[in-house]
Formats: C-alpha cells, structure tokens, sequence
C-alpha cells in the first residue's frame, strides 16, 4: 500500500455514464490482484473523502480506472479539465482467489471492471456480462478475445434479453452434474440473487466483490462494516472479495 | 528547530498526533512514515469488553466533512492489551483513549489500562451517554464530569487528558470542572452532532440517523471552543478539530493549544501527520520564532 | 403545484424566505425577481434605537461558510417604519426580526412593531446578551425564555415565531420553553459561534474575534436540529442553517421543517430564492408527490 | 446591477503575480462608470463568497478585469484551466466624479486598475504610477499613449526610484499655486499618506477607491463597514470612492 500524487492525462467515454481515466503517477504503482482496489482522492474541499475504484489497469507509473458517473465524485471526474490533480492509495483489499477448476464469471453493469482482469489470469469457461441497456454496455469487446462470452441486457436493446442471473441459472441446470466456481460482481440485490441460485443448485463457491461507503480503504475507520449472520466485517479490509457463503450465509 | 511540548506532567517530541478513531491502533500507519517520529499515538477508544458497535452505513460524507456513527466499535480492553506489545519498541509516547458505559465502567478501564505499562497517559472520553442515569451524556454535565474524573483520579498516577464534547452551551464551564476534579491536560474538542438526509430515499444517510460531523467545515468552530478554554483553565489545552493543513494546525497553537490532533485528515492523506511535522519545521525558521513564542500569540489588543 | 404552507396562524404562498440580516430591509433584492413571489421578507434585526453594530473587520470567509460579527446594527425601529412604506405595495408576508438589549427593550419593541399594519409576523431572536444579568445569552436560559416570551405574547396580537440559537446543550428544552410560553413557530436555528486567524498577521480576522457562523458547512449541524425540534414540539418549526440549493432545502423540509430561511446563500447568488421556487416546483411535478407529503417525510423505520 | 453568468475564456500574465482575465458573459454587462465594480462568484465550496473587483474594460458580453494574487481565490483564477465558469454581479458602488479642472491620478501598484479608464473620461494632467518593483508594473504603456505619466518604483529597479507619493508631492510644491483634485488609490497606508500630504499643501479634493472584503456587494450584509469619524459607512455602497476628507478628516 502506496500513496502516490498523480494527475488524471487522459479520458475516454467508454458508454453512457461510464468513461476510462488515466491516471499519471510519480511514482511506480506495483503489482495488484483482481478485485483490489484503490482509494481515489481528488483536490476538492466539497468532496474531502477519496474514493474507492477497482484496478482496470496498472503498469509502471499508469493506472486505469473505469468509473461510471453516480454522484459528486464520479460526476467532477467525468467534467474537470485535464490534467487533473489526484492522489492514488493502494493497492488495498484482498483479490479474488485464483483457483483451478470450472470458474464461470458474471457481472452487473459496472461490476465487470474488477472482473476483467481475472480471464486473464485463471481459466475462465464462460463469462457471463449483463447490462440495463444497449447504451451501457462496455468493456464486452475485449473479453471476447480472451473467453467465451455471454451477454445480455434487461431490455433486450442488445444481446439476449433479460437479466444475467437467469442466463447463468440455466447454464447451471443445463450442467447440474459439474461443479463451478462463480466469480461476481454487482448491485447488492444482484449478488443476493446469485447466492439463492447458487444455494438452490449447490454451486460450491461463489466469490464476490462488495461496494460499500469507505472513508480510509485500510481498515481504521471502521464506516464500512457490512452485517452478516457471523458479525460485522469491513468490506475495505476482509474483502471487498468474500465468499458469498460468509455474508449471507447463516 | 526544537518542536517539543510540555503538557504538564508529559513533554512530547512535538506538538502532532493523530485523533482517537481515526488512526487505528496505530500499526496500521506504518507503511507511511515512522511512527516513533510522531508527537504521539493515540489509540481508538477502549471499552471493558469489545463492543460490536451501530449498523452500517455508520459514515456519509457532508461538504467539507464528514459525519460517523462508529458506535464505538473496539475490541476491548484485553484484545488491545495484544495489540500494545506490538507497539512496544516504537520511541514515542502511546496515549490511549477510554471509554465506558457505566460509571464503573469507565473506572475499571482506567485503572486496567493504567496498569499497562506501555500507556503514557489515560484519554478518556467524555461524549457518551451514561447508560444508568436516563442517557444522558457524561461531558454535558458538570456534576457527573466532576464525579467521573475526580474518580479516575484516584485510581491512576499516569496523566489524564479528557476530551470535552463541543454539543455544550458553555464549554468552559466543563472545561473548569474538569481541571477541578483532576484533568491534567483538556483535548477540545470531540465531533458536533449533525445529520444528512439522501434525498432520493429520503433517509438518513446514517443507519443511527445522526453522528458526530468532523473535518475541515467544523474548524472555525472548534477553534473558537479552543480559544475559550485556553483563557478558562490553566492546564494544557489540545486542539482537535478540522485540521488538515499547516495552516489550520497553527491557528489553533496561535490562539493557545499546547499541542493539536489531527483526525478526519488521516483519510484524506495518511502521510499528513508528518507532513505537519515538517511544515511546521519549514515555518518556524523562514518566520524565525521558536514554537514557544508561537503558542498563544495571538494578538487581540 | 401548490406550493403553500401553513404556520399555524399565517399560511405563505411558498416555503421559501430569506434569513435576517442578509436580506436587508427587502427592497435591496427587488432587481432579482419579484419580492411578491417569495413565501416571505424577513428583514434585518431591529431594536429600539438604532445600532451602530461593531468596529470592522467584521466578516470573514471559512472554508464553506463565513463569521458575521455584524453587531445587530439597524436602523432603529422609528427609521424602520419609515423603510416599511416601501414596502406597502408588496403582496407577500413582512417578518420582523427583532431583539433588545435588556428585557424591557424586547417589550417595547415587540409593541411597537406589532402596532405597524404591515408587519405580518414578529421574529425575535434570543441570541443576545442579557446586558443586565451580567450578559448571559437569553436564548440558552430556560427561565428568561419563558419570562420574555410570555410577556411578548401578552403584548402583541400578531404571529410570533421564535428563533433559537444553536449553541446550547439541548436545544430540545429551550423549543419546548419557547413553545409553552406562547411562540407560534420556531426558526431553527441561527449561527454557530465560531472564530478564524489570520496566519501572517496572528490577529482574529474579525475584531471581534469571535462571530457567528454561516452557509454549506453548518447545514448538517442545523439539518439535526431542525429533526430534534421537529420531533419535540407541535408548532411549526422552519428550518435555517446552510441552505445553498434544492437538495439542501429539500433535506431540512423531508426531516419535517414547513418552511426555510436563506442566508448566506443570497450572497453568493441573489437570485436563489427565486431559483429555489423553480426548482421545487419541478422536483414535485417530477416526483409525483405534493408539498404536504413531502414535508416531515423521512423515512428511519 | 443584474447577475450574469459567464466563463473566463482568455488569460493573460501582465507582470509579477498580476493577470487579465477576460470573460464571456451569457448577457451584455452594459453602462458602468471608473472606479465601478463587479462582484466575481467562481463555483467552489472552499471559497463560497464573490470577490470585488474593479472593472477594467467592459463591452457587450465581454468584460476584463485584472487581477493580483493574494490568496485563495485569485490565487484558483491564476491556475485554473480555461474556460471556467464563473458569476459576475454589477456594476456596483459609486464612480469617480468626471469633473473640470486640474486633475491629477495617483496610484500605488494593482491600485492603477479602477483608474485607468479615467484618463478616456476627464482631462488629466498626469498620472503618478508608483510600484514596488519594475516586475510588478503593468499597464502604464496604455496610459502612456493617453497620458502624460510619471512613473516610479519603490527600490529604483525602473522609472524614478522612491515612493510615488513623494514625488507628487514634489509636484504639488512645485505648482503651490494651482489647485488640484488629486484621484487616487493603493493600499490603506499609502491613502493615508495622500491625505497627509494633501492636507498640508491644501489640495481642495481627494477621491480615493477604498478595498475592504465584502459578502454582498451591495449593501445588504453591513459587512464592508468602515469607520470614519463621522460614523461608519459602507464601502460597496457609499463608496468604494470616498473624499478622503469623508475618511480621514475630524
Ligand atoms: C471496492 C470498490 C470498488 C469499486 N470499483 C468501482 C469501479 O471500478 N468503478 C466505478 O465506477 N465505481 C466503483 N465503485 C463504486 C464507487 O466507489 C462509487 O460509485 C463512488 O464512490 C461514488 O462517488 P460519488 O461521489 O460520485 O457519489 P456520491 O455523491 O458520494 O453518492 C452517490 C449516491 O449515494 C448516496 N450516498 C452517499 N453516502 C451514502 C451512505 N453512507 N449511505 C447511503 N447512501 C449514500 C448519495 O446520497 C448519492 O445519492 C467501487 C466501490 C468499492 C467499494
Ligand atoms: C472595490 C474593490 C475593487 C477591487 N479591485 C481589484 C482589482 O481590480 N484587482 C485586484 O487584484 N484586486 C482588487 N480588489 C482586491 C480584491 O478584492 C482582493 O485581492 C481579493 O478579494 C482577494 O481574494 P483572495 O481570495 O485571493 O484572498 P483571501 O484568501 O480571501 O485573503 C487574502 C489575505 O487576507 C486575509 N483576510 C481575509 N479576510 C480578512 C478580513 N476580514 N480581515 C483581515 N484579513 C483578512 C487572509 O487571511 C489572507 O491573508 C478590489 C477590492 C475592492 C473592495
Ligand atoms: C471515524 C471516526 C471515529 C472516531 N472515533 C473516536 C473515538 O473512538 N473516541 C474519540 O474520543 N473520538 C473519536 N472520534 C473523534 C475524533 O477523535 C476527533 O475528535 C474528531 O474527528 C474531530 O477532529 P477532526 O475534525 O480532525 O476529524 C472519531 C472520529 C471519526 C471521524
Ligand atoms: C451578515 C449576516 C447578518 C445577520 N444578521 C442577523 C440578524 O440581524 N438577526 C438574526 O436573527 N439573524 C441574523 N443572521 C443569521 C441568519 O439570519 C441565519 O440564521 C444564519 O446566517 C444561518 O443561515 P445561513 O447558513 O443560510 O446563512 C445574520 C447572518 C449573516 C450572515
Ligand atoms: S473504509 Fe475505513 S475501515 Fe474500511
Ligand atoms: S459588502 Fe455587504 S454591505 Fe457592503
């Protein structure tokens, strides 16, 4: 864990709401996992706390953030002039496990970002992307180089139509007699589904990122406790990365 | 430069150190910066037995700050005792914030953790609501605060700093009660209670509805609580409250405080503890003044 | 959309005003908008003789706010009712705000300005010195609220809102005071005493030192204790402290104020109570809700 | 008075820590008279109220100002990154009075802005220009063109070396038996100096723009007040040009 001054040198919209930052630093950023992330600070006395932003991307002294416009924050990023001062802390959190066996993927929305990064380091069967609209959608292209891809959006505007989970529902059932590990990430309401498909058809793990409010990124503040049947846990520092099991298990 | 303060019955190396709650135990820093450098640690505030603490979300932010409701959440006074031995060969003095829901409570954990002997000085928090008399806020009354700290007086040797919750009418009446009943050094001030409201659920932003706002919009005011204590008691008085820059940091030792806690500014920028050490360094020799003469300054002819 | 509230005995067309003391006596406004259109004019303090306030410098920016250590100067009640006539034509509600140096100036004034046919509403502010029991605030004594604002109630005929300062320990016992001695509403709440240096010079910015504290960085502080009022007492509680756009007002409206007060607000952007009516409008046709349902609305299950 | 919004669009270094700025305005700006001046809002929670400043030039949509760094604000209009939306409220306060006679101007560093457009307005006999060094002088060129100008600087770095109020002095000895109406401004002590000198050689009127920081600008907030020995006034109002007389006589 670093914390490095950097100036944002270039962005690109990437689909609607939803743009990719570059981020120069001063100095070497280092090696990260999939599903770290990192605290995102920018120079602005309305917004003092920084936010927290998966690792698109990071080599030497570049990273790269895809970042989807939601608030105050997301919102400066998306329309401040470049370049723009920012400093970077990280890498922070614990990264998904990256095991052998039938690993299927599946995000929501924005969700895909900490995700991208794992096809590219363990043997991903099939990546499942959903999105809301035709418009959102991002990022799908380069999966489709590296994995099998299937994609959907809730509209039907591109890709199946209908939400993600269903299409990896039946992709389970149609494979009841093999065992899969799930990679996730999305809306809280999301992962809530995965965990009641998963535990209706005995899918053995199932790890997912968690979003919560975050003050440090590194376990001091105590603000970004979640509830689970076992006790209190901070996403910042148990996760983001849990298995599902852990949170909402009993 | 010479930037060592003398609290009374403490000298520390200089006038910085981090808040309670917003540093951890205090290894978590670390990977910043040296930590013996540092004026002192102190340490999230302990209570006899771990305390799970509210439910999330405990933190919004607010323009210019931030509001929490930790809940208090610690692992309790024998769960720390482990973390202390990890702090053992730091070179710098451990000040460790305390809490409890009872009177007696508060007792027991002043007389345990001054028995560790790591500990340099007892920091006991006042804002919490005294669970056997209806609630009410310890630090909001004179007589509990003259009881409680008269109290802990007796049952430890090690400094005692109190730290004096702003949500008051006259905070210098508590400041004087709490010099009387024993206080070696005042820490003005803890959070202001406020609240935020998202509009798009209209909820609180906060599962608790409210907690305690801190951060650089709140400075002005606790600056103002520093100033009056200074000139009501004549114990050391620590400023605390909106510090986030050296600027801000000298204001308050210029109207009196003896030495300052920086708290919400350790999110913003973990090294700013000892970025505050070298500002400070760089102004005293370009305004060629020692830290002494700085501290209290302030003209009002 | 209907827009207007009711305060008890007055119902404004809006819930929209402007704070005292930074409204000036209305007229000033008048190249902004309409002054008809707003829920109301509240105009600057006045007292029985006129005031020549304090020695400048008497305001300073803070990050997110600023300190007035204005002084309560006017121009006494007898110019007052001369800038009053100006004031005939408009076709919305006057409020007075008002205040006195002792008790008895409190009793006179209100008499007076209760006789003028265009004052609609009194607001007394109790965030002054007693200056004859030894300056005590009257707005943090339980006893001299209930005296003063029972005897003024006896007095005047007209509407009566009361406007509390926030520093205090409980601000729930002095709304509950000022609610059984007779006041119709309450204005919640007015500055936070507050205080900013000057680095390079190591003088108070303002000459008084200390001063009141305004804008965006106190809302969260006055956001809470509109919630706290709202829940203690049944008369109308309008709400005051940082409003600077919609979300803002709508907060303190969803937490259960009827109506707000722009302060500092008005300095950045003249024109924001007008913008403030707009954008209500279109956030009630938007969400399909009226302003009765959304006032008091929060949700905290 | 009105309110416009508009972006600074251009940005121009003039001398040490002093700029132009030229804005874009959404409405025209219309009339204003020398020694007028706007209040500029930039958006930014950390400094929520408007600066003062006097009005350089000012034509249909567009209006320049020149501005010295001295802190937070001007010190955000030097960096930020162009266009940048900012508010504009004028014109405010009183004006110079454009009056017959022997007219003289003095002014002491940024303090030769409110009076520039004076030497297109009324006659002017010369204009005393006084800076602390040749890297802090500006504008004079422009005046040059209209003006006789006498030019000084305090360490002798360009033009006369010394205080240019001792050289108007000079001047005035040397023409004791002509009246004058001196127009003036700088900082407070150099205003006080002006009075001292005038009143000694018995210049019938000093008129001399006042700076205070101000919350409104307009006479609402009672926040510029000065204290005169014949009570306080209010320099956005009453001023910001005042008799020196009205100022600091008994
Ligand atoms: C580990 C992790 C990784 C992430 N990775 C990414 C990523 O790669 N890309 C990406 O775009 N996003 C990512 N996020 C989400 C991202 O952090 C948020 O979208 C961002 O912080 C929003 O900031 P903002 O200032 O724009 O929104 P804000 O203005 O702060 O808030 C947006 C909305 O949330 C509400 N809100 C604020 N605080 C609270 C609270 N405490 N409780 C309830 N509601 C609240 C606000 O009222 C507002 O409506 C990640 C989050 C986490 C925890
Ligand atoms: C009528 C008028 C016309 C003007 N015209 C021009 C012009 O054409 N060009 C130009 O460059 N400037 C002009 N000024 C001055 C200009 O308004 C200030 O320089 C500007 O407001 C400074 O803003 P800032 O945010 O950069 O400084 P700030 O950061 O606000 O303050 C600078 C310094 O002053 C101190 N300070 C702040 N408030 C107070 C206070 N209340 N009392 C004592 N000290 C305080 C601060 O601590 C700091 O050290 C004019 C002023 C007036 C009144
Ligand atoms: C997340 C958080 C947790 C805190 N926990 C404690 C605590 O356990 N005990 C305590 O006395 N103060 C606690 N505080 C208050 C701080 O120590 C400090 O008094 C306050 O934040 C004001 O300083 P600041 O504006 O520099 O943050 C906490 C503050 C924050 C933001
Ligand atoms: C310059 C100034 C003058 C004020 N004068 C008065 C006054 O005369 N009487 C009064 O009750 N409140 C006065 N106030 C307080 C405001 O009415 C209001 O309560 C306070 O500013 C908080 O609201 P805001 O954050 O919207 O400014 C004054 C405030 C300011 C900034
Ligand atoms: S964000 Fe601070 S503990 Fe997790
Ligand atoms: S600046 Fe507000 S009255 Fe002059």
């Amino acid at each position: 864990m670093k914390r490095i001054n950097g100036k944002i040198i270039a962005r690109k919209i990437l689909a609607k709401d939803i743009f990719l930052i570059s981020i120069e630093l001063e100095e070497e950023f280092g090696n990260f996992g999939p599903g770290n992330f990192i605290m995102l600070g920018i120079n602005d006395f309305e917004n003092i706390l920084p936010r927290p932003f998966s690792i698109y991307h990071a080599e030497n002294k570049n990273i790269r953030l895809i970042i989807k416009t939601v608030g105050s924050v997301t919102g400066k990023l998306l329309k401040c002039s470049l370049p723009y001062e920012v400093s970077v802390l990280g890498p922070l959190g614990n990264s998904f496990p990256l095991i052998k066996g039938n690993n299927l993927i599946i995000s929501g929305g924005i969700g895909i970002v900490p995700l991208f990064d794992l096809v590219n380091r363990i043997n991903v069967e099939c990546f499942f992307a959903g999105f809301r609209t035709k418009e959102e959608i991002f990022l799908v292209e380069n999966i489709n180089k590296i994995s099998k891809i299937y994609l959907s959006t809730d509209d039907g505007s591109f890709g199946h139509k209908g939400f993600i989970t269903d299409y990896l529902e039946d992709y389970l059932i149609k494979n009841r007699d093999r065992d899969f590990n799930i990679f996730a990430c999305g809306p809280h309401p999301f992962l809530k589904k995965l965990w009641d498909i998963g535990k209706r058809l005995g899918v053995s793990s199932i790890f997912a990122s968690f979003e919560t409010y975050m003050a440090c990124g590194f376990g001091v503040c105590l603000g970004c406790t979640v509830e689970t049947p076992k006790g209190f846990v901070k996403v910042c520092k148990d996760g983001p990365v849990f298995n599902l099991n852990d949170i909402f298990g009993e | 430069m010479d930037l060592s303060v003398n609290l009374g019955n403490i000298t520390l190396k200089n006038p910085f150190m981090p808040a309670s709650g917003t540093f951890g135990y205090g290894l978590e820093f670390a990977e910043f910066g040296d930590l013996s450098q540092l004026g002192a640690i102190v340490t999230k505030g302990i209570s006899l037995n771990p305390k799970k603490g509210n439910k999330p979300p405990r933190i919004c932010e607010v323009k210019g700050g931030m509001i929490n409701s930790i809940g208090l959440e610690n692992v309790g006074i024998d769960n720390f005792q482990e973390k202390l031995k990890k702090l053992e060969d730091l070179n710098t003095s451990i000040v460790c914030n305390f809490f409890g829901n009872t009177f007696d409570e508060y007792i027991s954990v002043a007389e345990k953790l001054s028995s560790f002997r790591r500990v340099d000085v007892l920091e006991v928090n006042i804002s919490c609501p005294n669970v056997k008399e209806g609630g009410i806020c310890f630090g909001t009354d004179e007589r509990m605060i003259s009881e409680l700290i008269g109290e802990i007086r007796k049952v430890i040797k090690k400094p005692l700093w109190v730290k004096l919750t702003p949500n008051v009418s006259d905070i210098t009446k508590i400041a004087i009660t709490a010099e009387k009943a024993g206080a070696d050094a005042l820490v003005v001030a803890n959070t202001y209670t406020a609240m935020s409201v998202d509009i798009a659920s209209r909820r609180p932003k906060i599962k608790n509805i409210y907690g305690g706002m801190s951060g650089p919009a709140i400075k002005p005011l606790s600056l103002y609580n520093v100033f009056r204590c200074v000139k009501s008691v004549s114990i050391p008085v620590i400023g605390c409250g909106g510090i986030t820059d050296i600027s801000s940091a000298l204001e308050f030792l210029i109207v009196g405080a003896r030495a300052v806690q920086v708290g919400t500014a350790n999110f913003i920028n973990p090294k700013i503890l000892w970025n505050l050490i070298d500002d400070l360094n760089g102004y005293l020799s370009r305004e060629k003044i020692s830290l002494m003469e700085l501290i209290g300054s302030l003209i009002t002819e």
